[in-house]
């Protein structure tokens, strides 16, 4: 089959469909994290995702369009770092910025490419936040989901199946933290008291791999 | 929710402009959210910067000044600030003698700080070291969980560390100090009510008529327990044993005792806490050098108390007992 | 109820305990309830006394010391103390040069402070001044009332006229710089919660959950009206507008700015509210010399605040200035 | 007819069946207290005559008896300002220091005499707190106590009688205190907001002439 083309617009597509999901579920996020930690990620990731949308548009009305994917993430990497603070701004800016690295100066990624990318992001969160699967974070969803897309990919799928894939698998990925005993982040402090409780990171991972596959899949 | 407020989103920076306007000793930057001492630092004086979330005042933008910090970054409400800001504070204060990131052991706040120390140092060579304080010992520690959180101790820190930097201590020497501090220091914390975030609008955590949850930090994250609501006397054991079987407070020259308001609760139940914990502490042969009571490190409207207490030598003492002038911690000058 | 307490009848006592342990630079009466300075007076200077209901802390126990009082009488909560304690107080600090009774206007506080200058006049020929504070516009001023209860300005009044005494001032001349304290501030207050005495066991109004109390005091009496909750901004003009209208305070040296925290609010909120407040002066062109902001006369658990302003010239500010070393205002020491 | 002598133990019979109604009634005068004042009427009292209650004990068991109805009103007014405070402290201890100084060095009082103690009480309390008729206060129910008892004594009544319908007019003056307007204490700062309340001192001035009904009428 043809890969299908990743390009700049898509991957704009994805980042504001993810923003507008955050949006729309920021109340559900918060109140997850009210459960098990400060009641703040809902907030966080709209406030992030707000002004990377503002950045996105600020960057083509002034001209300067982000002519390539590894530019575009970069930005939105950058954006998010420099927004968000807490947890959630430094892991999702890593994934992003490194997801940027990843793809590089190309106006398109290919299949492999973007799911390389993905998984390039995946293992900065996990350098910088030092998670392990079972940890009960964000990592719980998107590991799985990286490893779907993966061997989706792998067995001949195209992006748009694999790309259900994966969010299906992030989904069971976030619903999987529930039973969890979490040892990262702040519901660690919690101990036992975690358990029977969803991540709000996982929770919102598993936004971004749906609106990818909202998104990303459908040919030009 | 009911709160002194305009727009939840404007809480922190609007709360900045009043700081600025009521402490003419500080210089705000409010496009970054930067507090700074106003006043004239010794030339060639190691930096000392903290922040972390917002909410906790007076911690930590009441306690830039002389003899305590040179710059406090505010995050959002609850949410530790971003490298950009870490970033440009140490920039400013860097003097040439170095810089020390005093950070809370939250995994926002050390990644935040972490990446803005490897920013700064790579644009512009600034030489930065980092204490991590997490002395709450209602948290069970391990490698491979998030750790203690940094409470009450952070405070006793900013105080002996800047001392130490306003004597002239090189960043080393003044890092050495403050990784001493930590070490010493020890908390536990008792909640009656939860705090409401601004942006959540309504309360974190639902606590019944008549219980209390032990254990909490200071971001209204729920405790490790819950017990039916205990006189002072029983809930001062609570906190205090905790402490003391976590670490030998006894011998030397003491401890300084920190009886911690958490924003809602009234003076004069910390003052009769501060005397059920002392009156523990004598019976438990720890000499009380020093003591202080009030509201110092807060988690917004959230009633309830944290103890904390510090081993110290003479050295520690002396420099607690240095000069300060901030809004939250003055004396001597 | 849940507050950090042992038995409701001991509150008083136990708080007393604990600021005894935690103020070495205090000396407590305990059988008195008196609070004293510990450390040396100068001879022959004017006793400054104070003293009412507990539950307001950090005063007036908190305002002991160089500078301020040199001795406060702790009431039950919101009740004033009896007039053998006030007597007790006034002959322990006189050295001669007589003593001033810094007293709120609540019927109660007056008639036992009264009570207490006629009875140690009689006893020991002591010589006593008195001056009642009476500040709060929110209430109807008449020949014919209680008058305007004494709030805010209270606090303003004891540095104030307790710099006059460390100065070596006369009875006289202490009494009169008083009054003009008094003469020149109003207050205004308000209300987002009640507060909770303890021996009652529950809150001594209910405040559903969208309204505000306007014009309260300081012991949980409920307020002139109820409103909505409104922003920021407009409780700041709400607060602002009856004190400007009462008195002119444009012109001249300016104001002391005072935003008072009632107990259970966070200083972040202050300090927001310290910006409206700031505002407004600069629009109604009132120049602010000093501004104070924090919780410095609260209703136990109370969640408000309230805005005092005084009008000052130069010898009040110098006043103002003047070192003071007290658990709850310090500088210049 | 003869008189009722109002004798030491009669008074002590008086003050302690008060100090009961206040012990019984502390929680109902806490919430009038609160409704236009600051919560505290009833422990105020409540605390004032427990004192009294002990002091009087206390007497009695050093062997240094009260004997006579001054030394004991006295006692009682002494003990009430100095553990009370408030405005019930020096209102309360004015009352009873001015009827021990009315009553004087002898060992019983005559129906003429208590009358005359009492409202030489009310006299002291009004120059202590300058109320006047329909501020809202206790005096609204002890002046017409005072000129009800004074009246049915003038009439002929004995003293049981007379104190009868001198407790009814306490009552009739404290429930006439629900419509005032409050121009005296602490309900004062409420304005139009007081009316419509019951004022707790004039509440338990009516425990306290009530107690004196009870106590006080019945010939030895
Ligand atoms: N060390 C970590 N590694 C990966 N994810 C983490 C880690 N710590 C926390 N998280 C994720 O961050 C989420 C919380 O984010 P957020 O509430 O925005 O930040 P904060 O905890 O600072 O308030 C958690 O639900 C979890 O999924
Ligand atoms: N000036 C006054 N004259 C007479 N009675 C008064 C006066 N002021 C207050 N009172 C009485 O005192 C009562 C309140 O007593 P209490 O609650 O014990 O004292 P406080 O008002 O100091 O809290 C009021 O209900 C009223 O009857
Ligand atoms: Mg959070
Ligand atoms: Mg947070
Ligand atoms: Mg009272
Ligand atoms: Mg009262």
């Amino acid at each position: 089959m043809t890969d299908t083309s990743v390009d700049v617009e898509a991957l704009d597509r994805w980042i504001r469909r993810f923003a507008e999901e955050v949006s729309k579920n920021k109340d559900l996020l918060t109140d997850l994290d009210s459960a098990i930690g400060d009641a703040d990620h809902g907030s966080n990731m709209d406030r992030g995702m707000s002004a990377t949308v503002a950045a996105l548009d600020e960057a083509s009305s002034q001209g300067r369009p982000l002519t390539t994917a590894g530019a575009l993430l970069k930005t939105v990497g950058m954006t998010v770092v420099s927004s968000i603070g807490g947890a959630s701004g430094p892991l999702y800016g890593t994934l992003f910025l490194r997801m940027g690295t990843s793809a590089g100066d190309v106006e398109a990624l290919d299949d492999a490419g973007f799911s390389a990318a993905l998984t390039a992001g995946l293992a900065g969160v996990v350098a910088r936040g030092k998670a392990e699967l079972g940890d009960k974070t964000m990592c719980d969803a998107l590991a799985p989901a990286c490893a779907a897309l993966d061997a989706s990919l792998a067995g001949g799928a195209g992006l748009s199946e694999a790309l259900a894939v994966a969010a299906t698998s992030a989904d069971t990925g976030r619903d999987a933290t529930i039973p969890m005993l979490a040892r990262k982040g702040r519901a660690s402090y919690l101990g036992e008291r975690s358990i029977g409780h969803q991540d709000p990171g996982a929770t919102s991972v598993a936004l971004l791999v749906n609106a990818a596959a909202a998104t990303l899949g459908s040919r030009p | 929710m009911k709160k002194l407020i305009n727009k939840t989103e404007n809480v922190v920076s609007e709360a900045l402009l009043g700081m600025d306007a009521a402490h003419p000793d500080l210089r705000v930057d409010h496009e970054h959210k930067i507090i700074y001492r106003g006043d004239d630092r010794r030339p060639g004086k190691v930096g000392l910067i903290s922040g972390g979330g917002s909410g906790h005042d007076p911690l930590h933008g009441g306690f830039v000044g002389l003899g305590m910090l040179d710059a406090a970054c505010a995050g959002e409400v609850f949410t530790s600030p971003v490298p950009g800001q870490i970033m440009e504070a140490t920039k400013t204060v860097d003097d040439g003698a170095g810089v020390l990131h005093i950070v809370k052991n939250y995994t926002g706040d050390v990644m935040n700080f972490e990446m803005a120390a490897e920013m700064a140092a790579e644009e512009t060579g600034v030489n930065v070291l980092s204490v991590i304080t997490n002395d709450d010992v209602a948290v069970q520690d391990s490698l491979y969980t998030a750790g203690r959180r940094g409470v009450g101790v952070t405070v006793l820190l900013e105080k002996i560390a800047g001392a130490a930097a306003e004597e002239g201590r090189s960043l080393a020497q003044v890092a050495e100090i403050a990784h001493r501090v930590n070490a010493n220091g020890r908390s536990m914390g008792v909640a009656l009510t939860s705090c409401t975030v601004p942006a959540a609008g309504k309360p974190t955590f639902d606590l019944p008529g008549g219980e209390i949850e032990m254990g909490v930090g200071i971001h209204g994250e729920p405790g490790r327990k819950r017990l039916p609501i205990a006189s002072a006397k029983e809930i001062a054991a609570l906190l205090v044993e905790p402490i003391v079987g976590d670490l030998d407070f006894t011998g030397g020259d003491g401890v300084i005792a920190f009886v911690n308001g958490l924003g809602g609760t009234p003076l004069m139940e910390l003052y009769l806490m501060y005397n059920e914990v002392a009156q523990i502490l004598k019976k438990s042969g720890i000499h009380v050098a020093r003591s202080l009571v009030g509201p110092y490190i807060t988690a917004l409207d959230m009633a309830g108390c944290s103890v904390t207490l510090l081993k110290i030598g003479p050295e520690m003492l002396s420099l607690w007992d240095a000069p300060v002038r901030t809004p939250g911690l003055r004396w001597g000058v």
